[in-house]
């Protein structure tokens, strides 16, 4: 095997060229005729929506399929063939060409060993006698001494294990780096953090395969974008290929006026033996209005909605509910039960693997609507179909659902209730522009109708967009509060002003990138 | 049978010998008055030896007692000592057997096992009348005393002897090492007085039966003691081991209560020993290899009054006495435990039985290992199975009013007073009728259902030579100074 | 690929004993007792060391050899099933406390020791024996079940199942009963197998049954000496016994098969 | 760690009084008492009596216990009722046969089980996993003393290759006396043991962790050894550390066929023969080894793979 030394390609070659590059897994058609290249020192995004293709085509670039998938048409990385019409060749491109950084670098960690050991050991394989760790180790933001590296990689953050993730592959000093969905579940701070590594990186001549869903992301970070839809190539060219997002049809409270329907004050909350989690929040929701809550991530926003929701009992201070006391859920009564309403964060928990989606969101109308088990069905079958998810998907076992499509059934499952409050947990993580539209517009229509949204995100661009008042919260304290355009364009704390600049990646003007030196230290010991 | 080949094989010298016990676990001792169990009697019997023993017909013969004589009312007991030496090279002397004698009965010792049988030895006014022979007076006259002198733990043991586990001793075999449960080792004793033992080396090891078939089967023992009847079956297939039975040996019985209901009915006894089917009995539990019993025991044995007719199978007036009785279909409970080999099998076979009879015996199973305690106090019939001992022993351990393991709670006073005339008498024929009329009365009145005599087996490897086959407690029985190797 | 055992060899392994044992005794068999360990002579199996016929015994000995190990893993997992559910579902952490504790400090207790206890107060009692079993068996289900059930309880599918106001019993049964199921029907697999060598160790051992009981391993044991004269008063019930254990192990090892595969399900 | 220590040593001082209160409870529940199994013929009841009464069995139950605490305490484990030796001469002898057994199989046995179930793992339902799974799972599902039976009548009686017990033999000279009980108790726990290897080479082949570091590279046979065989281990030492505890604690099917003097058979004597002293000191040499083996595993698992919960 000849592999050519890394000064031999002009520079005017791609490191890696995938052409009519097809992938099939029996009679099914994962990825037909896809074409791209990634250039050293630029970012290649595929982007499409969830199952389009795009971890199928990265995987290619390693030679690597799943089971059963059959690939052909040709990939070329770096000058060796890697795929050619009979599939996967024998050509080793894995590391020490092609790095690639799965979508939860967290688990790719071994647990067993020090990360210095896996640093090493890659170096030993690829760059045999060159100290090739404290460069990656920099290039990752990581601290690279001896007490960083003698740790195992369940002393670290979610956010640092990412980094070391990242700088495992750097080690390898791959000429080009596969990064699948890197920004999910991030803050807007840590993803701009995110940006500005992959940007450095990228300006040290590296390749860089960006697939994400995440347009904003690909928009900051791209200069060649292809689109993918069922597996084939829609479009490719700059970020102008990429799709706009779809114009929310955004309609403000109405009943200004009114009472307060829930009510929460000096609320604290904390997990047995730990720090408080929520200090002395206060909040109040109008009957029709929407109340936005941000913060960064672990601030306390899901424990905020499980207080409010009575799932969550460990907390101090008063919920009121319509003028009365509102007691944890298991003290409810029926009424109170429907009349509040939550859907999880982490929808694929809380279904019931055994049964069909469609009866476990048609149980909610039967429970707390007294409704017959045929008209729940319809019910719940109706309400589903509002939300793009089909009679035929709700039919099979949570297993079987998309994200996005289980995501929507949750919602589904609450709003059976009618409920008078509806706390809405990152419902919109797992899908398209297309989903969100229908959810937003949904919720929407409800909240004409009355109904007050509490509605977590970290979108704040959607936040500010649906939302009456917006809260933001820091480390379990209020940090801010006021109208969502107000916090928006004149944010009075330094979170908010942080989170809101950091939430324009991609959208212009290009923000400029503070980044504290608490951000990337703030985990470490 | 083993004399014939005894008197073709020339006797050779040397060799160790492995021999296999049934074991006692941490209850082997090597205080040789304190044992129990065959194993311990064997060892015992290696390294010490008694006054007295038991010949093949439990009758007593001379062993360090040259010979004995009594006074004409049986009480004051000359005996004359044999010139023997101690394995410390000392002689045997008087003051060694007053002193054993004194430490057997010591009654601040609760477990020296000879206590009672010796209670009426009147330590205080025997006494030495030259180097060589001994007086022993007793409190009251009895003719079966030496006897009782062959009895269990009855060593004679060197004056001043006071730790067991340094063991000096007369016997064929001088002491090497010993484990509790596991084995003992001795030498031969080269200055031996009745000739010097012919094997080398003598291991006596302690394991259950099916280990002690393994082993002399497979060539790790030489020599096992008390195998079962369906070992001897497949042995006797096999051309390896050689089997040594000694005819009738013991007594395999039930035993009523006479003073329970509804056995203190004698019609419900006799009933009861009217509905045995003895021989299937024997064929089955002792798997053939024994003799029907005769509700006697010491079939065999010197006292044994010949003549009585053996007592078969009768249900017709077995059922007739049990109607009479009220007994038909009423239930009675029958106490065993898996404490002696056969047990639970002939008590759950009499149960069939006595079904047959119209009687239902529910089989109610024990502790083995406190059976022959709770078989005292508990129950109204249970299995039972006596060693080999002299006749007279025998009443006196089980049949008179004050006897400690009077196990069929037969107390009479005449019979005591009859048995107490007969065991003063000085002469043997005159004593062996009285015997003789009283082993009737139990046979026709008692409680005890003898229906068996099994075999004592012994199993050897086919190059073991000089193997008695003589019942246990006898003086060849576990002796390993005649035996060799070919 | 569905090359394992195919399921019927396993269900006829388990069946047969099983039938044998529960119907055996209705079978009528007129086998007048012969000799010890005779062969033919009207015996199809031959006799055993008493003289009974081997067959009759096989018929009539299934029931406690089955019955003690089925019945003592039914109890441990009555009382341990209820204490591992009762600690998991409690709200009060003192009572999970108090009811799991001191089974942690039961577990180093040798099982020996609790069966020769039984066995020697409590001489040749099926019942004893199967009690004893059941008890060396109650912590490890009782903690089993509990690791299953506080799984299932705590997880948000109950919290859901709250939001919708579902009862107790439908969450109880409906849900955590069912997501304990899995993980106890890999566990009963092999339990009853355990259980089964145990009460059969104990009578083997001389330690249970009445060595005369018409019991497969009490047949085993006390004809072993008889092997070389008469093997099928030993080896027929030694072949049903397996049969059972072998067949209900192979049963087990496919039911984990399949909940390991179910869990891997792609998310 | 430290605290994780003390929480340890707590928990099995607790245990460990509770099961010596226990075991006295248990074992004061048996009818009789040791002087009642000196009974024979030829000892009277009044012997009988005054044997109690030196082996101190009339004082009452609470007062011989402290008495036996007291004795723990100061390292005295006291004296067996039935032989009147000291009681740790019994524990030594028996945990002697019992570690030499354990000991011989465990290294028959350890070897054996990891090659077969890394073998099975990463051939997950391969033919050769199949088949070695079918030939493990008949294996255990044979009773113990049925094979013991099957093997003693084949090689001992039959064909009279290897010693049926361990009567006689003396195990310096003769270690194949270890051969058959080995044999014995090898089927159960190599298919134990070897399946919880596998399923842990599974569960590691399959991790994030192993699937990354081959998309980075690291060969095969690297991989094997330094990802997956560490993390595929935790189960397995913990089935090892099950199967040690079994091992020394109850064998009593072997010990019985093969006469070997171990600690099951000490135990079940002293039970039978209700000589407390040594059945508690069996029962506690036994519980502290038990806990010592479980502490073991745990801080061996840990050390494998430092984040595995400690306690529970
Ligand atoms: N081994 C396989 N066998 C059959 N179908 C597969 C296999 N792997 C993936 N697929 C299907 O191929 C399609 C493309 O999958 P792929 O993982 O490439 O999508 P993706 O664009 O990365 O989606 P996401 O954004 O959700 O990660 C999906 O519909 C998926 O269900
Ligand atoms: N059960 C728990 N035990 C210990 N700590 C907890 C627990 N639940 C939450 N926390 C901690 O409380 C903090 C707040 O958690 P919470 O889930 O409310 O954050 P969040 O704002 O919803 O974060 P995200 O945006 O990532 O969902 C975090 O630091 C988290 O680690
Ligand atoms: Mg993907
Ligand atoms: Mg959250």
């Amino acid at each position: 095997m000849k592999k050519p030394e890394a000064g031999q390609l002009a520079p005017s070659e791609p490191l890696v060229r995938v052409r009519g590059l097809a992938a099939t897994a029996g009679p099914s058609i994962l990825v037909d005729q896809v074409s791209f290249e990634v250039w050293a020192g630029q970012v290649t995004a595929l982007v499409g929506a969830s199952g389009s293709g795009k971890t199928t085509s990265a995987l290619a670039l390693l030679g690597e399929h799943g089971d059963r998938v059959v690939l052909r048409g040709s990939v070329e990385v770096d000058g060796e063939v890697v795929v050619d019409d009979d599939g996967p060749t024998e050509a080793d491109v894995r590391g020490r060409v092609v790095a690639y950084m799965p979508q939860h670098p967290g688990s790719a960690l071994n647990p067993a060993r020090r990360i210095g050991a896996g640093l090493r050991e890659l170096e030993k394989l690829h760059h045999p006698g060159r100290d090739v760790v404290p460069e990656a180790l920099r290039a990752a933001q990581l601290p690279g001494d001896r007490k960083t590296l003698r740790r195992f990689p369940h002393q670290f953050s979610g956010g640092q294990r990412q980094r070391i993730a990242l700088a495992q592959a750097l080690t390898c000093r791959p000429r080009v780096l596969v990064l699948d969905e890197p920004s999910t579940g991030l803050d807007s701070i840590t993803r701009l953090q995110l940006v500005g590594e992959l940007r450095e990186l990228a300006g040290e001549g590296l390749g860089i395969l960006l697939l994400s869903h995440d347009l904003d992301l690909v928009r900051a970070l791209a200069h060649h974008v292809v689109v993918l839809d069922a597996g084939q190539v829609v479009a490719s060219g700059g970020s102008e290929v990429l799709p706009a997002g779809p114009e929310l049809r955004v309609v403000h409270g109405s009943g200004r006026s009114a009472q307060p329907l829930l009510q929460a004050t000096k609320l604290s909350a904390r997990v047995r033996g730990q720090e408080p989690i929520l200090r002395e929040v206060d909040l109040s929701v109008l009957p029709g209005a929407c109340l936005g809550v941000v913060g960064r991530s672990g601030s306390g926003k899901t424990t905020l909605a499980r207080c409010l929701a009575g799932l969550h009992e460990r907390y101090a201070g008063e919920i009121t509910f319509d003028g009365k006391v509102l007691p944890v859920l298991r003290k409810r009564t029926a009424e109170q039960n429907r009349r509040v309403q939550y859907v999880w964060q982490e929808v694929r928990g809380s279904f019931d693997e055994r049964r069909p989606v469609v009866d476990q969101v048609a149980r909610t109308a039967e429970r707390l609507r007294g409704f017959r088990p045929l008209e729940a069905r319809d019910e719940a079958v109706a309400v589903l179909a509002r939300l793009g998810v089909s009679a035929m998907v709700a039919a099979r076992p949570p297993s079987r659902l998309s994200g996005g499509e289980l995501q929507r059934a949750a919602l589904a499952r609450a709003l059976l209730a009618e409920p008078d409050v509806l706390i809405c947990d990152e419902i919109t993580t797992a899908l398209d522009e297309h989903g969100t539209g229908l959810v937003v517009e949904l919720l929407q229509e409800l909240k004409q109708q009355g109904t007050a949204l509490v509605w977590i995100s970290h979108d704040l661009g959607l936040v500010a967009a649906v939302a009456d008042d917006l809260l933001v919260i820091d480390a379990g304290r209020i940090a801010e509060q006021g109208h969502p355009a107000t916090v928006m364009s004149q944010p009075s704390s330094e979170v908010t002003r942080r989170l809101v600049r950091a939430a324009r990646v991609g959208q212009d003007p290009p923000p400029p990138v503070p980044t504290t030196s608490s951000d990337t230290r703030s985990n470490l010991l | 049978g083993s004399a014939g080949d005894q008197a073709a094989a020339q006797p050779q010298q040397g060799g160790r010998l492995r021999a296999v016990f049934a074991g006692g676990g941490a209850k082997e001792v090597l205080d040789p008055h304190v044992q129990s169990l065959f194993v311990d009697i064997a060892r015992h019997k290696a390294i010490y030896e008694k006054l007295v023993e038991l010949g093949p017909d439990l009758k007593p013969v001379p062993r360090l007692a040259e010979k004995w004589e009594p006074d004409a009312q049986a009480t004051t007991w000359r005996f004359t000592l044999r010139d023997v030496t101690w394995h410390n090279g000392k002689s045997l002397t008087t003051e060694d057997v007053l002193y054993s004698l004194a430490r057997m009965a010591d009654p601040s010792a609760p477990d020296r096992v000879a206590q009672s049988s010796l209670a009426s030895l009147d330590l205080k006014r025997c006494r030495a009348v030259d180097k060589r022979t001994v007086e022993l007076t007793l409190t009251a006259p009895n003719a079966e005393f030496p006897a009782l002198l062959a009895g269990i733990g009855t060593q004679i043991v060197p004056d001043g002897f006071k730790d067991p586990t340094k063991p000096i001793g007369t016997g064929a075999f001088t002491y090497v090492s010993f484990e509790a449960g596991r084995s003992m080792v001795a030498k031969r004793y080269a200055d031996y007085w009745d000739g010097v033992a012919r094997i080398e080396e003598l291991h006596l090891l302690s394991a259950d039966a099916e280990a002690r078939a393994n082993a002399v089967q497979g060539g790790q023992a030489e020599y096992a003691n008390d195998m079962t009847a369906t070992f001897a079956r497949t042995a006797e297939a096999g051309r390896t081991v050689k089997i040594v039975a000694a005819k009738g040996s013991t007594m395999q019985a039930f035993v009523m209560k006479t003073d329970r209901a509804p056995f203190d009915n004698p019609d419900v006894r006799m009933a009861f020993k009217l509905l045995v089917d003895r021989q299937r009995l024997v064929d089955v539990v002792l798997a053939g290899r024994g003799e029907v019993g005769n509700d006697l025991f010491g079939k065999g044995y010197q006292y044994y009054p010949d003549g009585l007719a053996q007592r078969e199978r009768n249900l017709d007036e077995a059922k007739a006495l049990l109607k009479k009785a009220g007994l038909v279909n009423k239930e009675i409970e029958i106490f065993t435990a898996d404490a002696s080999a056969g047990f639970v099998e002939a008590a759950t076979l009499l149960a069939e039985q006595a079904g047959e009879a119209g009687v239902k015996l529910k089989v109610t199973t024990g502790s083995s290992q406190t059976y022959q305690k709770d078989l005292l106090s508990k129950g109204v019939i249970g299995s039972h199975r006596s060693g080999a001992m002299p006749i007279p022993q025998y009443f006196t351990d089980r049949l008179l009013s004050k006897s400690p393991f009077n196990v069929t709670q037969w107390r009479r006073p005449a019979f005591d007073a009859a048995f107490a005339a007969a065991q003063v008498l000085t002469d043997e024929t005159a004593r062996a009728a009285k015997y003789g009329e009283l082993q009737k009365t139990v046979r026709d009145e008692g409680g005890v259902l003898a229906w068996g005599h099994p075999d004592y087996l012994i199993a050897v490897s086919s190059k073991v030579q000089g193997v008695e086959a003589v019942p246990p407690n006898t003086l060849d029985q576990g002796r390993f100074d005649k035996v060799w190797l070919a | 690929m569905r090359a394992r055992t195919p399921v019927a060899v396993s269900l006829l392994l388990v069946l047969i004993p099983l039938l044998v044992a529960v119907f055996g005794p209705l079978i009528p068999v007129d086998a007048a007792p012969g000799m010890p360990y005779e062969r033919g002579a009207g015996h199809p199996l031959g006799t055993d060391g008493l003289g009974r016929d081997v067959l009759e015994l096989l018929l009539v000995g299934g029931r406690t050899a089955l019955g003690m190990a089925i019945g003592a893993v039914a109890i441990a997992y009555l009382a341990g099933g209820l204490i591992g559910l009762v600690a998991a579902s409690t709200r009060h952490r003192w009572l999970d406390e108090l009811l799991i504790r001191p089974l942690d400090v039961l577990m180093p207790l040798p099982s020996l020791l609790v069966i020769s206890v039984v066995a020697v107060g409590w001489r040749a009692s099926a019942v004893a024996i199967t009690l004893a079993v059941a008890a060396v068996n109650v912590p490890t289900v009782a903690r089993l079940v509990r690791a299953a059930a506080l799984d299932a309880a705590s997880s948000p599918v109950v919290e859901a199942l709250r939001m919708q106001r579902e009862s107790w019993i439908g969450i109880h049964l409906g849900y955590v009963g069912r997501a304990v199921l899995g993980p106890v029907a890999a566990d009963l697999g092999t339990r009853i197998t355990l259980a089964v060598f145990l009460v059969a160790s104990v009578n083997f051992l001389g330690l249970g049954l009445s060595p005369t009981a018409p019991d497969w391993a009490v047949s085993i044991s006390r004809n072993r000496e008889g092997l070389l004269l008469q093997p099928w008063a030993v080896l027929a019930p030694a072949i049903l016994l397996v049969a059972f254990t072998l067949g209900f192990n192979l049963l087990a090892d496919r039911l984990v098969h399949r909940t390991r595969r179910m869990a891997e399900v792609p998310r | 760690m430290r605290a994780y220590a003390a929480q340890r040593a707590a928990l099995a001082v607790l245990q460990l009084a509770v099961l010596s209160v226990l075991v006295f409870v248990l074992t004061s529940l048996l009818p009789g008492d040791a002087a009642d199994m000196r009974f024979t013929e030829t000892l009277t009841p009044e012997q009988v009596a005054s044997l109690r009464a030196q082996l101190g069995l009339d004082q009452p139950a609470i007062e011989r216990f402290g008495h036996w605490v007291g004795n723990v305490l100061s390292g005295d484990l006291g004296t067996s009722l039935i032989s009147g030796g000291p009681v740790l001469d019994i524990v030594k002898a028996s945990v002697g046969a019992t570690l030499v057994l354990t000991i011989a199989t465990l290294a028959v046995v350890v070897p054996v089980a990891v090659a077969l179930g890394i073998l099975m793992g990463t051939r997950e339902n391969g033919r050769l996993d199949r088949t070695i799974t079918s030939i493990t799972l008949a294996l255990s599902a044979i009773p113990d003393f049925v094979i013991a039976v099957v093997l003693v009548a084949v090689f001992s009686l039959k064909l009279g290759w290897l010693p049926a017990t361990w009567v006689g033999g003396d195990l310096l000279a003769s270690p194949v006396l270890l051969v058959l009980p080995v044999g014995v108790l090898l089927g159960r726990t190599v298919c134990l043991l070897s399946r919880q290897v596998r399923a842990g080479t599974i569960n590691a082949l399959h991790a994030d962790y192993v699937v990354q570091a081959r998309r980075l590279g690291v060969p095969r046979r690297r991989l094997l050894l330094r990802h997956v065989l560490p993390n595929a281990a935790v189960p397995g030492v913990q089935e090892l550390a099950r199967t040690g505890d079994t091992l020394l604690g109850g064998v009593l099917v072997v010990e019985a066929i093969f006469a070997i003097p171990g600690f099951a058979t000490a135990l079940v004597d002293g039970v039978e023969t209700r000589d407390l002293p040594v059945v508690q000191g069996l029962t506690l040499v036994l519980a502290v080894a038990a806990l010592v083996i479980n502490l073991g595993a745990d801080l061996v698992c840990n050390r494998l793979v430092p984040r595995s919960e400690l306690l529970r």
